[in-house]
């Protein structure tokens, strides 16, 4: 393990050491410092849902309509696309790339935006109004 | 014949039997003490004094048939109140209607029920607005509506077991 | 004099303390629980003239979960009573309530012998720690509330304090 | 055409928009059955500020009720003011002094603009825009003083006697309000409608969202700015003239398409006509005494008595039985606020939550009036 690679380990792990100190920070910082005694509790309901002081009706575990699902696979097209993008920034100041790379990207970015298209086409972002049957 | 008699001649039809009182009662028929029920009939009032064109006194039965005329005519259910007269044992209900544009035309129509056993047909078949007033008035009063589609409580807790604007009501 | 409303937590640092009490203090985030004609006076302080961020708490949260203050702006009744008392549970402690208006404080001008539906008074559901008389108050009197409330939390006062008369 | 959907039980959740509600502006809760982002029933469910005025009307004397009326809608305070003593003045006979009609009609027309300009603020709130709210509260501001000079208080006025007003306005108000007229005058084009009415966004949100036909106002009672923006020209000024509205022309706005849109541009014209009213009656102020000659212990005639009023909302009446003694015996307070949220439940349904609350914002509840 020669000195180069080591040092680059080393990177990784600060990084990923400050990844972690940034997320469970927060959390052991609270337990320390916040109140543990609670002391004021009117009606014993401290960890009952947020439903603008109601009582919650029934459960939300239904069966959701489809169309949200569409939206999640919409996002996945482009989500995909940005990962391939990181690495051409990186290489992007490389003085021997021309315009000709320039369009391939464009050429690759289009392509997948064909997904978005074909649901626009499709009709998923349009929401009519609906009328129900009386039950 | 403007507004007003065209409703008065419409309203006429529910009393086939009594003759409409020539003489419009208005003086009289808003200072009437109104503990004693007014004869049936309708009668046009002073609308400067009382803010209403006509008075419509009915029976309890006969309130639907009233509000299909005045729908019919193109009038608008403006509220309905409870009124409870203990010492003459009666609970009286007072239905406002007006006209929704062009001239103005109030119309109130008086309905008295036994004070113990308050109940009348209710009216929110032929205007939906007056679901809610009916339930307000329940919730008031504990006048029942029969054939209200869903007749509980509007402004008092839902378990609440009294009826708070009658007039021997004290918390 | 202002700690007895702040509840007991893991570590204690006196000085520590002290600095999360001034950061509590001036960064009170209410809760937007508007009910009646206190509401209006209360968007009112919301407003650029009264401007209620010069305290740092302009931040008006919806959910309970996000917020350290309820203001009690309005009046409670017996169908609200259960409502207000699980919002009031549903707060992160540490927690302050600041009763508005008459209504809040004492049922103000539905307190007669007729009161069949009024709660009279928000201390009967839940402690209140700053009370604003007023029906509705003036936003200058929120905001002297909210200064009350800072006072109490860090236990010294910050902002000048108006000598009535001069 | 979309085909009605048959939804299984399964299918649906009940949601809560319950009391505290940003969105609701008070504590009315909506019980809202959904089918995902659509609305497939919504109950609105009254009564969370219930505080008994009828019960409290009968209780005091007539006098004692105005502080009351002040509290129903608090941000039109002084047209309640101004209906409850139409009706006992009715009732006991009461003449007004030319002078204090004038008074009463430049502060009711004050405080509308003030009503609205919340409105605005509230509706644009409930839309995303919090900006708007600072300016509207700005030129608020300036009306809460001019009223607060008169009659000494921020919102809940308790200005208006049998009779008359309580106290006269001054050179200072005067100038003050035509100071405010230009100046609201100069803002109105620029930040109210280049800024926010013609915004896209604010369009594309209210255009076509809640469409109410004019049938469905007459056969749910809706009046004021509802029933104006469903083609339906009634205005209690105008149809059934009380105090000296008859002596100033302004018209009324009416917009035939029924949609959010056409309910926003009835109140934004409606400020406009305000201000046409409170220059006129500025003009022709007369002179002469605020305060008629009213008895201390007022004891009218029994009989049934009704006043309507047109307030920032609708028609309020005031529906008074006196039975001859010192007490009211029996108030009925027809809120318009009431009547015109019975709509909400049909309109709102297959609305996706999004537009059921901008409808909701539109039709401008203010719900102590509703629960009274």
């Amino acid at each position: 393990m020669d000195q180069v690679v080591l040092t680059n380990i080393i990177y990784v792990a600060i990084f990923l050491a400050g990844a972690l100190a940034f997320g469970l920070g927060p959390i052991i910082i609270v337990y320390l410092l916040s109140p543990s005694s609670h002391t004021r509790q009117a009606a014993g309901r401290v960890d009952q849902l947020i439903e603008c002081g109601m009582e919650p009706i029934g459960s939300a575990w239904i069966r959701f309509g489809i169309v949200y699902y569409l939206y999640a696979l919409i996002f996945l097209a482009f989500d995909v696309d940005v990962l391939f993008l990181f690495p051409v920034a990186v290489a992007y100041n490389d003085p021997s790339l021309g315009a000709w790379d320039f369009v391939e990207i464009l050429i690759f970015v289009a392509i997948l935006s064909l997904a978005v298209v074909y649901a626009w086409r499709k009709g998923v972002f349009t929401w009519e109004k609906k009328t129900y049957q009386r039950p | 014949m403007d507004l007003t008699e065209t409703t008065r001649a419409a309203l006429a039809a529910l009393f086939p039997g009594a003759t409409a009182p020539a003489a419009p009662a208005t003086e009289d028929e808003t200072t009437s003490a109104a503990a004693e029920p007014a004869p049936l009939g309708v009668s046009v009032l002073d609308p400067a004094r009382a803010g209403t064109w006509l008075a419509v006194h009915c029976r309890p039965d006969q309130v639907v048939e009233a509000a299909r005329i005045l729908d019919g005519q193109g009038f608008f259910l403006e509220s309905i109140a409870g009124v409870d007269w203990p010492d003459s044992g009666q609970m009286e209900v007072l239905y406002d209607y007006n006209r929704l544009g062009g001239a103005t035309c109030r119309v109130l129509v008086h309905a008295r029920v036994a004070r113990d056993e308050p109940v009348l047909p209710t009216i929110s078949s032929v205007f939906p607005a007056a679901d809610w007033h009916e339930r307000e008035t329940f919730d008031f009063y504990g006048i029942r509506f029969e054939g209200h589609a869903n007749l509980i409580r509007i402004l008092l807790p839902e378990d609440a077991d009294f009826h708070p604007l009658r007039k021997d009501y004290l918390p | 004099m202002g700690e007895e409303n702040v509840p007991t937590s893991v570590v204690q640092f006196a000085q520590l303390d002290t600095l999360l009490n001034l950061c509590r203090a001036n960064s009170l985030w209410p809760m937007t629980f508007g009910l009646a004609c206190c509401a209006i006076e209360m968007m009112c302080t919301g407003g650029s003239r009264f401007d209620i961020s010069r305290f740092g708490a302009e931040v008006f949260r919806p959910s309970p979960r996000q917020s350290d203050v309820m203001i009690v702006a309005g009046t409670v009744n017996k169908k609200l009573e259960l409502a207000v008392r699980t919002l009031y549970d549903q707060m992160p402690e540490p927690k302050w309530v600041i009763a508005m208006g008459n209504c809040a404080i004492s049922g103000g001008p539905f307190k007669v012998k007729e009161n069949y539906n009024v709660i009279e008074g928000v201390d009967k559901l839940f402690p209140v720690d700053v009370y604003i008389p007023g029906c509705p108050p003036r936003p200058e009197a929120l905001l002297e509330g909210i200064m009350t409330l800072e006072e109490k939390i860090t236990g010294k006062r910050r902002w000048p304090r108006v000598q009535a008369g001069c | 055409m979309n085909v009605p959907v048959h939804l299984r039980p399964d299918e649906t959740f009940v949601l809560n928009l319950g009391p505290q509600h940003p969105a609701t502006h008070g504590v009315l809760r909506v019980k809202l059955t959904m089918d995902g982002e659509y609305i497939v029933q919504a109950e609105p469910v009254l009564g969370y500020i219930h505080r008994m005025h009828e019960k409290l009307a009968e209780a005091g004397t007539f006098a004692q009720f105005m502080p009351n009326t002040a509290r129903m809608d608090y941000l039109h305070a002084l047209a309640f003011n101004h209906g409850w003593a139409l009706v006992v003045e009715k009732a006991a006979g009461i003449e007004v002094p030319e002078r204090a009609e004038y008074i009463r009609v430049i502060t009711v027309e004050l405080n509308r603009i003030a009503s609205h300009l919340l409105w605005w603020a509230a509706f644009l709130l409930d839309l995303g825009g919090f900006t708007p709210l600072l300016y509207a509260f700005d030129d608020r501001e300036q009306i809460i003083d001019l009223l607060e000079r008169v009659t000494g208080s921020r919102l809940t006025y308790c200005y208006m006697r049998f009779g008359g007003v309580y106290n006269d306005i001054d050179d200072e108000f005067i100038t003050g309000t035509r100071a405010f007229i230009q100046r609201l005058r100069g803002r109105l084009p620029r930040i109210y409608h280049d800024l926010v009415t013609h915004n896209i966004i604010l369009i594309k949100r209210i255009k076509d969202i809640g469409f109410v036909s004019a049938e469905q106002c007459r056969r749910y009672g809706a009046t004021g700015p509802v029933a104006r923006g469903s083609g339906i020209s009634y205005d209690v000024r105008k149809n059934e003239p009380y105090s000296v509205y008859p002596e100033f022309d302004f018209d009324i706005p009416v917009f035939p398409e029924g949609d959010s849109m056409a309910r926003y541009m009835v109140r934004m014209h409606e400020i406009e006509q305000s201000l046409r009213i409170i220059e006129q009656a500025l003009d022709k102020l007369p002179g002469g005494p605020v305060m008629g000659k009213a008895p201390k212990m007022l004891k009218p005639e029994a009989g049934y008595y009704y006043s309507a009023v047109e307030t920032a909302r609708g028609s309020l009446g005031h529906r008074l039985v006196c039975d001859g003694g010192k007490n009211p015996y029996k108030l009925k307070l027809r809120s318009p606020t009431f009547s015109n949220l019975s709509l909400f439940g049909e309109v709102a349904e297959g609305m996706l939550l999004a537009d059921a609350l901008a409808f909701m914002g539109s039709l401008d509840l203010v719900i102590p009036e509703i629960d009274r």
